[in-house]
């Protein structure tokens, strides 16, 4: 073997350049004002510590190959901590291991890997309890109807959208199959896709009174959808997201109910704990919920729920 | 006949003949730049990832090279790729179907597709931009209804093969993926250039009248690189499984473009007849190139994706620059 | 004698034109055959309807008097009739040796060659400078791109291409058009060798003098057909001008005759 | 000079000289088999319906026939009309500036941005595609950056007004974008068939070389074309809004695709110099009747692509037919 | 006598190539002016250079007189100087009129010319039938695309196009290689009647009947520049086929005399 020695970079060692934190972020997409919020969120908590954070994302929701490359160059930037939202919850799974092998803090946000042991932390929102909690909200809200539910899911092979898919089923009490499921779509939590999606379910069967939303565009493009027909008066939309637009709408009776996550929370949890691992090699663990609350104006018996008033201050952009 | 002066050959002569020149340069300076205001682009870890990050695009934008050297265009090569990696991989994990059939399988069912796209581009003599775009509608629909909204990870080795790594000098990171992609660009340079087959794809896409009075069997010769590249888009979807061993109907949706700005950075004429192979592959790492040392910069996306595409644009007028006013 | 190259009642319609309407054409062996005719008569038409480029709607080919069908250049390629066209039927970006060979490219011999395939560039390039060399155009090297020729030169390599590659019938479709005073007189030689090596020769071209020069008959097109076969020992390139005019015609008894009223010829204003 | 036999003009003829006439026999086969299988598809509200969702592509696919003629492509269009409904929501919305302002505001963008696309094309002489291949990431990019993840709802009545409708003989609803989209396209027609601009346009396409030694001007042409182009996705912008009033960076993302799918449905040749405004119209209109008939027929969204796919090709060849073995 | 048309020293490079090595040039006025010389003599490259299709390296051109710098045809043009390319600069998918007119189309008077820009379409059209049928060339509807014409066809379009619009030079490259025998009598008569206008007119062609036949002087093109300007009423078409293939030379006597050896010529072999 050749006598000469190469310096292994990014494998802990210190940054190159005077010694500033290196903190990446790898959202899903760049076109989700949620996914904003945490990016601007994690930023302003970096820049409070003078620390760096670098933002990439990948293209388009199911962008694999592009967030496998994001983590690859931020490791090899000299990141020491990455923080994740996975578009797919098993397809970047080697970049993480590779990443972790050199010492660099994985952390996942908002969406589980699976396992979720593939990360160091993941900071989200009980997915299957958001799902749970706009599921139960729409039985109380049909009362006595029986549920006709289309279901705008997510991505296809992402945490997120199973987790939310079955907490609804869960909660409205159906099982995927059942009769009451008139049918559903993948979204990519798209806004026009969410239209298209429910514009072609509407053509076969427009006696629905249910929709379930895994998010607020998704939601939104529902309600444009079932407007133009002139379907929106009986159907009740649930969402998740808490964005402010998506509580103005729950305002405005376009969305019945949407239940609220602090993506905020979790980019400065994240961003927090990259800190601390730069400054005392210290790791976090596990999964951290970072909470949800119910935004709805009619708020109905066995649901805890805020009014929109309370929405508007708390939502996140 | 009366014969001018001809001065020594010059470096831009030189230039002129040697298509991938001008990228060779740009990827260059781009590589300069990078080492110099970064600290972290220039060593072997790095410049390893950068091949790894350039090996789906890179072989998608082979085949993508051969159809595009016959003046036409493929729209589809991606979604083929993508068909190719659902169907390696859905069969494989849901009927435990060893993984080399299922990988044979899939190169041979973008194959056919190949050969559907070259039957109906020479049979109805129908522009191949509008033909793929049709196959790019029909192949993404065709690999959702398939997938029906799942993704499915991959577990079996040999469908993983080409992530795989072994180490240079202990030091050289070298995958799998490297030596098929670096061997497929070999061959089809060698056949490109040293064998009648090529002689024949350049012709055709040069001048397909000329060609066809010369006694060149036009058509066979489109199939033939309509298949061919079929082939190897099969083998790019292997390549995708190596890289994310996961195959998602969502994926790579910008990647027929991707592999056409590989191409066209590459110096490789949209108008056919004239470019090369060797170009192409520096285009690709040219790309990879840029987003690496951009992340290294420190850019965030958005800023990354204004400078790619300056970046693009800057690249292809660096090639046209070298290879002068010429004509 | 049975004709080597045979054309009976050739049709070619393009939407509302008639390019051919029932051309005839016979070529001997060891003979140079000029065709002549106005532009727009159908002579290239013919010829390439006589080379596999065109399909005729109607009528029949014979070579060596057996009924023939081409359905592309490769089929009278193979019957051993090369091709010089009008519109030259070369690669531009394509270097010379390259376009010579287009098509029947020499392999290496051995295992190079057969497993491999690998084409011997270095010997196409040798023989196509020789072939160039014969014709004496001073082309330095053959790896140039066709496209940096001047037409002349370009033309050059064409002719070359058909003359070293025929083996039953050489045509020439106006081969000395773009060539200066020195080239045509080679191409005309050329001509000349060929027929010497016992292959006829179809020439067409409105030289007159080159045509009278060199050719043994000349056939004489007009308004998509042949109306005249003659010869220069015979007649003079005034009467072949008055026949492919429409001035003259070749009448009952055989002679040349005036025509009353000569219509749409370019000579009636 | 000899005069051949000539016959009389016959329909096949007439087709080759009138690009629009394969187009209008494909629309005419789609609306006629649809109003046989489906009872939905054929009344007075659904066709205005189907013209209402053409709207869109089809006032960009009329922007994308001017830049094919001149053989150029451009990927870009959709992502300038984005960043047009982006500026003229946005601005509304947050500081209340009045409709007029931004859509100006807009359209002016759009044709600067066009200028850019025009200029380098001109002045590097690059090939369309790649250039247009940069400002479609780029321009994603800035409109992205601009948003910042939000989408924009528009109240104002001007930007709005192209959604609005009148009735004619109280039945047929005609909403004021289809008037726009008819005189922009009757405005383009008049152009390009009856100036002196438009025979320039055509000339490049067709021949830049021949019409640079004609004595046109070449270069300024084809900028011309681009500005004009860019104007016009900038009107698209505003057709976007009065379909769906809502600014979004996530929307057309295959508009580039569709607008060209529509242009070559159209019959005009992606090689330049040969085609017509008029088809592009129709062809527009032909994927809005498929994708409706489909609908009405019953058929899902995957099935539906699938069938669009195969006759995306099918239009084409159609096309192709209709226009003869003539060269 | 100033020149109506000047070039002295111009220079052209190709990479490797020197099209035009220092080539100087006149037209007087009223003159017709044969440029002849072999086959890559470098004759088109001087013609685009005076016609503003090509830009010099070096060298300088005079109109009257007067230092000109062309950067595109379009300057040439404003300046009278109209030029038929030997590759004729035709649109092929236009129809013929439309290429006659490119570049100057024709407006409707009044205000739908002016406010509308309204072609002339049919204006144009007769003009067009007019123009050609003056040329003796039988070609039917002005609307036909010039892609469905023969190659001699076409050569005319650009033949009369060059004639109706010239006001102080025409220029024409080999105008005659693609015509038939009547056609290209046709050619040389409205040469002649060019320069019965008034007009000088730049002849290139390689047919020395034709070039004896009509030009005053002629220029003899060698190897990128010009070696001789000779009388055809002084000098045989032997002598300037000699000159433009090297095998004499003007002596210092300003005589025609023979080179001991000639180099790279066509004919030295
Ligand atoms: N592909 C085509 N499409 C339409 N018309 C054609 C085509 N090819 C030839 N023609 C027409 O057929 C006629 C005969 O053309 P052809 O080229 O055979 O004439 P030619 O005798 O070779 O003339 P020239 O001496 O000018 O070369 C012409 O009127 C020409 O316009
Ligand atoms: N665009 C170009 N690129 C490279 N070489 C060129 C170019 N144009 C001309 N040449 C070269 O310049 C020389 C002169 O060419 P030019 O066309 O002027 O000759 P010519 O005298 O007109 O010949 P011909 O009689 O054959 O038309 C030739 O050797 C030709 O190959
Ligand atoms: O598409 C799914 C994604 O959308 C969000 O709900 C935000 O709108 C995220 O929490 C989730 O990851
Ligand atoms: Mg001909
Ligand atoms: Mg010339």
């Amino acid at each position: 073997a050749s006598g000469c020695t190469s310096q292994k970079t990014g494998s802990g060692g210190q940054p190159a350049d005077g010694g500033k934190i290196k903190v990446g972020l790898v959202t899903k997409t760049d076109a989700n004002p949620y996914f904003v919020a945490l990016r601007d969120s994690a930023r302003a908590e970096a820049d409070k510590a003078g620390a760096d954070l670098i933002a990439l994302a990948g293209k388009f929701d199911g962008d694999n190959e592009g967030q496998v490359a994001a983590i690859e160059n931020l490791v090899q930037q000299g990141a020491k901590t990455i923080l994740i939202t996975p578009s797919n919850s098993t397809g970047i799974l080697g970049a993480i291991k590779n990443a972790r092998a050199k010492g660099v803090l994985v952390i996942a946000l908002d969406t589980e890997t699976d396992p979720k042991a593939a990360v160091d932390a993941t900071y989200a929102t009980d997915n299957t309890e958001a799902g749970r909690l706009q599921g139960a909200y729409v039985k109380a809200a049909l009362g006595s109807r029986t549920a006709k539910v289309i279901m705008l899911d997510g991505t296809p092979g992402s945490t997120v959208s199973e987790q939310r898919h079955n907490g609804f089923l869960a909660g409205i009490g159906l099982k995927d199959g059942d009769a009451g499921i008139l049918g559903g779509d993948a979204t990519n939590g798209e806004q026009n896709k969410a239209q298209q999606v429910t514009e072609n379910l509407l053509q076969r069967d427009t006696s629905l009174n249910t929709v379930y939303t895994l998010n607020e565009p998704a939601a939104r493009g529902a309600y444009a959808a079932l407007q133009a027909k002139n379907l929106a008066g009986q159907v009740v939309i649930g969402s998740i997201d808490g964005s402010c637009q998506g509580v103005t709408d729950v305002k405005d009776g376009k969305v019945a109910v949407t239940v609220m996550q602090f993506p905020k929370k979790m980019a400065a949890q994240g961003v927090q704990a990259a800190l601390e691992f730069a400054r005392s090699g210290k790791k976090p663990g596990g999964f951290v919920n970072t909470g949800v609350a119910v935004i709805t104006d009619k708020p109905l018996p066995g649901i805890t729920s805020q009014d929109t008033a309370w929405g508007l201050q708390n939502c996140w952009g | 006949m009366a014969t001018l002066k001809e001065r020594r050959g010059s470096l831009s002569e030189y230039m002129l003949r040697t298509p991938a020149v001008g990228p060779v340069i740009a990827l260059l300076v781009a590589v300069v730049i990078f080492s110099v205001t970064t600290s972290t682009f220039f060593n072997v870890d790095n410049l390893s990832l950068v091949v790894k990050q350039a090996l789906v695009i890179g072989t998608l934008a082979l085949g993508q090279t051969l159809v595009i050297l016959t003046a036409g265009i493929d729209l589809a090569n991606a979604s083929i790729m993508v068909l190719g990696t659902l169907i390696m991989a859905k069969f494989t994990l849901l009927h435990h179907t060893p993984g080399i059939v299922t990988l044979i399988a899939g190169i041979f069912v973008a194959a056919v597709l190949g050969a559907v796209t070259g039957s109906v581009v020479t049979g109805f003599r129908l522009p191949p931009f509008i033909v793929t775009l049709g196959m790019l509608t029909i192949v993404t629909a065709v690999g959702r209804i398939y997938a029906a909204g799942q993704s499915f990870p991959v577990t079996d080795g040999t469908l993983g093969f080409l992530g795989q790594s072994q180490y240079l000098f202990g030091q050289i990171e070298i995958s799998n993926g490297m030596w098929l992609m670096l061997i497929m660009y070999l061959a089809v340079w060698y056949g490109l250039t040293r064998t009648a087959w090529g002689k024949h794809v350049y012709a055709v896409g040069n001048d397909p009248e000329a060609a066809r009075l010369s006694g060149i069997q036009v058509r066979r010769s489109l199939l033939g690189v309509y298949v061919i590249a079929g082939v190897i888009y099969g083998i790019a979807a292997w390549q995708a499984l190596g890289r994310v061993p996961n195959a998602d109907p969502n994926a790579f949706q910008t990647g027929n473009l991707d592999s056409i700005t590989a191409v066209v950075i590459g110096g490789t004429s949209l108008f056919g007849g004239r470019g090369s192979v060797m170009g192409t592959l520096v285009g690709a790492l040219i790309v990879a190139v840029l987003r690496s040392g951009l992340t290294q910069a420190g850019i965030d996306q958005l800023y990354q994706d204004v400078a790619t595409g300056v970046l693009i644009i800057v690249a292809a007028g660096l090639d046209r620059l070298s290879r002068g006013r010429q004509r | 004698m049975t004709p080597v190259l045979q054309g009976i009642g050739l049709v070619k319609r393009y939407g509302r034109v008639t390019a051919m309407d029932g051309a005839d054409f016979d070529l001997e062996a060891g003979e140079v055959l000029a065709v002549v005719g106005d532009n727009g008569a159908g002579k290239s038409t013919l010829i390439k309807a006589l080379s596999g480029a065109v399909i005729p709607d109607e009528g029949q080919i014979l070579v060596d008097g057996s009924p023939v069908r081409f359905h592309s250049p490769l089929d009278a390629r193979k019957y051993g009739i090369e091709t010089v066209y009008q519109d030259l039927a070369l690669a531009p970006a394509q270097d010379i040796a390259t376009n010579m060979f287009m098509g029947r490219e020499r392999r290496r011999p051995g295992f190079l060659g057969t497993a491999l395939r690998l084409l011997d560039s270095r010997g196409m390039r040798a023989e196509a400078q020789r072939v160039l060399d014969e014709l004496g155009i001073g082309i330095k090297s053959m790896a140039q791109p066709v496209e940096t020729l001047s037409g002349g030169q370009r033309q050059a390599v064409a002719v070359a291409r058909a003359a070293a590659f025929g083996t039953r019938v050489v045509i020439m479709d106006e081969p000395t058009a773009a060539l200066g005073v020195a080239e045509s007189a080679k191409v005309l030689e050329l001509i000349g060798r060929i027929r010497d090596r016992g292959l006829p020769v179809v020439l067409i071209s409105h030289n007159m003098p080159h045509v009278f020069e060199i050719a043994d008959r000349v056939h004489v097109h007009r308004l998509g057909k042949r109306v005249a076969v003659v010869s220069p020992r015979t007649h003079t390139m005034n009467q072949v001008v008055g026949l492919l005019t429409g001035a003259l015609r070749i009448g009952a008894d055989g002679e040349v005759e005036e025509v009353a009223q000569a219509v749409h010829t370019g000579l009636d204003r």
